[in-house]
């Protein structure tokens, strides 16, 4: 496992790796909506937390193809399958390292655009707390998607399409969160909600997702 | 003789060709039935005037909407547990005609509430929730057509029918929770059935099970279709070997 | 756990096995019987159905039809591509798997297969018979009793070849056993061949879910 | 035909919507299965010893 873990976060930094891709992407979508929406502060400051969410969501979107595709194409995925180690420590394993290059700096690097986008001063802890909770859902739901659409060939618009929907009880909550903490109010129920998500989809999803790779091999 | 011997798609034929003339129609029957009353022979809501008359279309459809996702739900179930060829085959019939139905309960819904929200989309909680449910029939359709291997792609779209489900129930709450105090009572509620009296109440019941009937009648035909091609490529599979 | 202590007790066994592609069966009616130390070549046409019957043995795809008794998490199965990272070095990748397979120590498998020198080579750099020859040592690497290979000579010289067949024997001298798919002839004459043309799948074979049987 | 009174345009394209969607729903449902008859037949009459 711990192999697998140091792998796949190797392949992530050598060239190629994509590794910043998500990030770049991100930073990117904190530009680009000041620029359509206008310079207004206020307007910004309102939206922020919504964009953030949002820019973090797509960013993790984006290298999710990559997670088990590779794998397949080089064989590695079927000798992973005949090794003793369970499917679902493989999966488990693939989107922790999907988060530690996707969704951990981009909870790092959110303040930041919180900053640019002007979102108000007490959104910021709730901000890192809520991305920090619910990026690794985002991470093992796509590891689902993933699993899904590993056979097929140029799957990514697919995998977009299956995994949006399957985020999108993840956004409301996370966002809700921010916005909520943004302007002063009690965030105790979204919070729970969101850390409930994540904890269900790591406890569930891998086992979903170790089913899908399994069919998709056989 | 057990229910499940109909999982024989022979027999399963058979069966549904002398079900299918009754089936349909008593289908277009009720269906008439129940939306010219509703829409002829009942008289206007107090508060709503005559677009109460959109009750009769857009229930049942929103209805069956959901229904037929506990359809597919139902039949990946049996499909994983029983390896029931058929099964897999109705959930794959009953999604094109979820999806329809669900743009039917959007698109009347929207209009509905046009008069009352004085736009014709609104974020209402209710028009949202079936706006994710039309993207999880896209994306349950989308992933049938992307896997060419049949079985694999029932055994993939049961999976993701069974995780779908729980994420839709959640999407549904949390649409509920992200929209409380933005339409405030300004909104219009589609749900306030309570107060419909009997004179509105049994033209919609009826409009409904002839929502149903004609669900069920589609899916059959979208079946036997789904059943048909799949002796198509099963015999072509053999002549290419032979 | 895989001890070459334990590996005479080993055995592979099937019985009346079928083998299906795209829900058809392909091959029916294998029988198995491999013992520790023994080899069993595959031999037939192409697309007869050798790497459906590797997979089903690899325990990728369930048997259609019949029995099959493998020892558990005793087995490593070698397709077409070698599950090699292209960044990844020689000796990057063949640890990996070592550790996978919960094993360590890739010195003697590299010595083996003659990859000493390009240890810190990137696989990227690497010749498809040096790719080859590093998937090969792979197999070394896991320490497991049963080799299921897939062509496994594809792109390799006549010399690495050899070097194949003799680490393949070194194996088999162990105690380990082995099931290879093959168009030519290995050289080893201790393996038994299975002629697979024998076990073609009739053409009125019962294909899955019942569509076998006309509709009106 | 009822007074619409002054919703009658957004009763009627209700409506109009619905029987689109539905005939059009039905019309795919029944080429398909009309094309899907034909295809199976051409199938079953060219293996001829196809069917056990």
């Amino acid at each position: 496992m711990k192999a697998l873990l140091i792998r796949d976060l190797t392949l992530a930094f050598r060239a190629g790796g994509g590794f910043g891709l998500a990030l770049a992407f991100f930073l990117l979508v904190a530009v680009i909506v000041p620029l359509g929406v206008g310079p207004l502060t206020e307007i910004l400051g309102r939206i922020a937390p919504g964009i953030l969410w949002v820019g973090a969501l797509l960013a993790c979107l984006l290298s999710l193809d990559r997670m088990f595709a590779l794998d397949y194409e080089d064989g590695s995925l079927d000798l992973l399958a005949t090794s003793p180690m369970p499917m679902e420590g493989v999966v488990g394993v693939k989107a922790l390292a999907h988060w530690l290059v996707t969704g951990l700096p981009l909870t790092a690097l959110s303040p930041l655009l919180g900053l640019m986008l002007n979102l108000p001063g007490p959104g910021y802890p709730w901000l890192i707390l809520s991305l920090l909770l619910g990026t690794p859902a985002l991470s093992i739901i796509g590891a689902f998607g993933a699993a899904l659409v590993v056979g097929v060939k140029r799957g990514g618009l697919l995998l977009s399409l299956l995994v949006l929907p399957l985020y999108l009880p993840t956004l409301i909550f996370g966002a809700e969160v921010v916005r909520r903490g943004a302007l002063g109010l009690p965030v105790q129920t979204p919070l729970l909600l969101l850390a409930a998500i994540t904890a269900g989809s790591l406890g569930l999803l891998p086992y979903a997702a170790a089913a899908a790779i399994r069919i998709c091999l056989r | 003789m057990s229910l499940w011997e109909y999982a024989n798609p022979a027999r399963f034929m058979r069966l549904t060709e002398r079900m299918l003339p009754v089936l349909g129609a008593l289908a277009v029957l009720t269906v008439l039935m129940g939306v010219i009353w509703g829409f002829f022979f009942t008289p206007d809501d107090y508060k709503q005037g005559s677009t109460a008359k959109i009750l009769y279309i857009h229930v049942p459809s929103a209805t069956m909407a959901v229904s037929a996702w506990f359809m597919m739900l139902a039949g990946s179930l049996i499909w994983l547990v029983r390896r029931h060829h058929v099964s897999a085959l109705a959930a794959k019939a009953a999604a094109p005609v979820g999806m329809v139905l669900t743009l039917i309960g959007l698109v009347t819904g929207a209009i509905w509430g046009q008069p009352m929200w004085g736009t014709w989309w609104a974020w209402d909680p209710r028009l949202t929730s079936f706006l994710i449910l039309f993207l999880f029939y896209l994306g349950y359709i989308a992933l049938w057509e992307a896997i060419e291997d049949p079985d694999t792609a029932a055994d993939l779209t049961s999976v993701l029918c069974i995780v779908g489900s729980v994420f839709a129930v959640l999407s549904r709450y949390a649409v509920n929770f992200w929209n409380q105090g933005l339409h405030q009572g300004a909104s219009l509620s589609l749900d306030e059935k309570e107060n419909v009296s009997d004179v509105f109440w049994i033209p919609l019941v009826i409009a409904i099970v002839g929502f149903g009937l004609m669900f069920a009648t589609l899916v059959l035909v979208r079946t036997r279709t789904e059943i048909r091609l799949r002796r198509a490529s099963a015999l072509m599979s053999r002549q290419r070997r032979a | 756990m895989s001890d070459p202590q334990n590996w005479r007790a080993h055995r592979l066994v099937a019985e009346n096995l079928s083998v299906a592609r795209g829900g058809l069966a392909v091959l029916e009616g294998i029988d198995l019987n491999l013992a520790s130390g023994a080899a069993l070549v595959l031999r037939g046409v192409n697309g007869i159905g050798k790497t459906s019957l590797l997979r089903t043995l690899a325990g990728l795809q369930p048997p259609f039809v019949g029995v099959l008794q493998v020892p558990p998490e005793d087995l490593t199965y070698a397709g077409h591509a070698d599950g090699l990272k292209s960044v990844l070095s020689v000796q990057e990748n063949l640890s990996f798997w070592a550790q996978v397979a919960g094993q360590t120590g890739t010195g003697r498998a590299m010595a083996a297969m003659d990859l000493t020198t390009l240890a810190h080579r990137r696989a990227a750099d690497l010749s498809a018979g040096q790719k080859r020859r590093l998937g090969l040592a792979r197999l070394l690497v896991t320490g497991r009793w049963l080799w299921l290979l897939d062509e496994p000579t594809v792109s390799l010289d006549s010399a690495s070849a050899a070097l194949f067949v003799s680490v393949l024997r070194a194996h088999l001298g162990q105690g380990g056993s082995a099931v290879i798919a093959s168009h030519i002839d290995l050289g080893l004459p201790e393996a038994e061949v299975m002629e697979l043309t024998r076990y073609r799948a009739l053409h009125d074979a019962p294909s899955r879910g019942g569509f076998d049987e006309a509709f009106t | 035909m009822p007074d619409l009174g002054k919703y009658a345009f957004t009763v009627l394209s209700a409506y109009g919507a619905t029987i689109v969607l539905l005939a059009a729903l039905i019309a795919v449902t029944w080429v398909q299965s009309r094309r899907a008859k034909s295809r199976l037949a051409e199938i079953e009459v060219s293996s001829e010893t196809g069917s056990v």
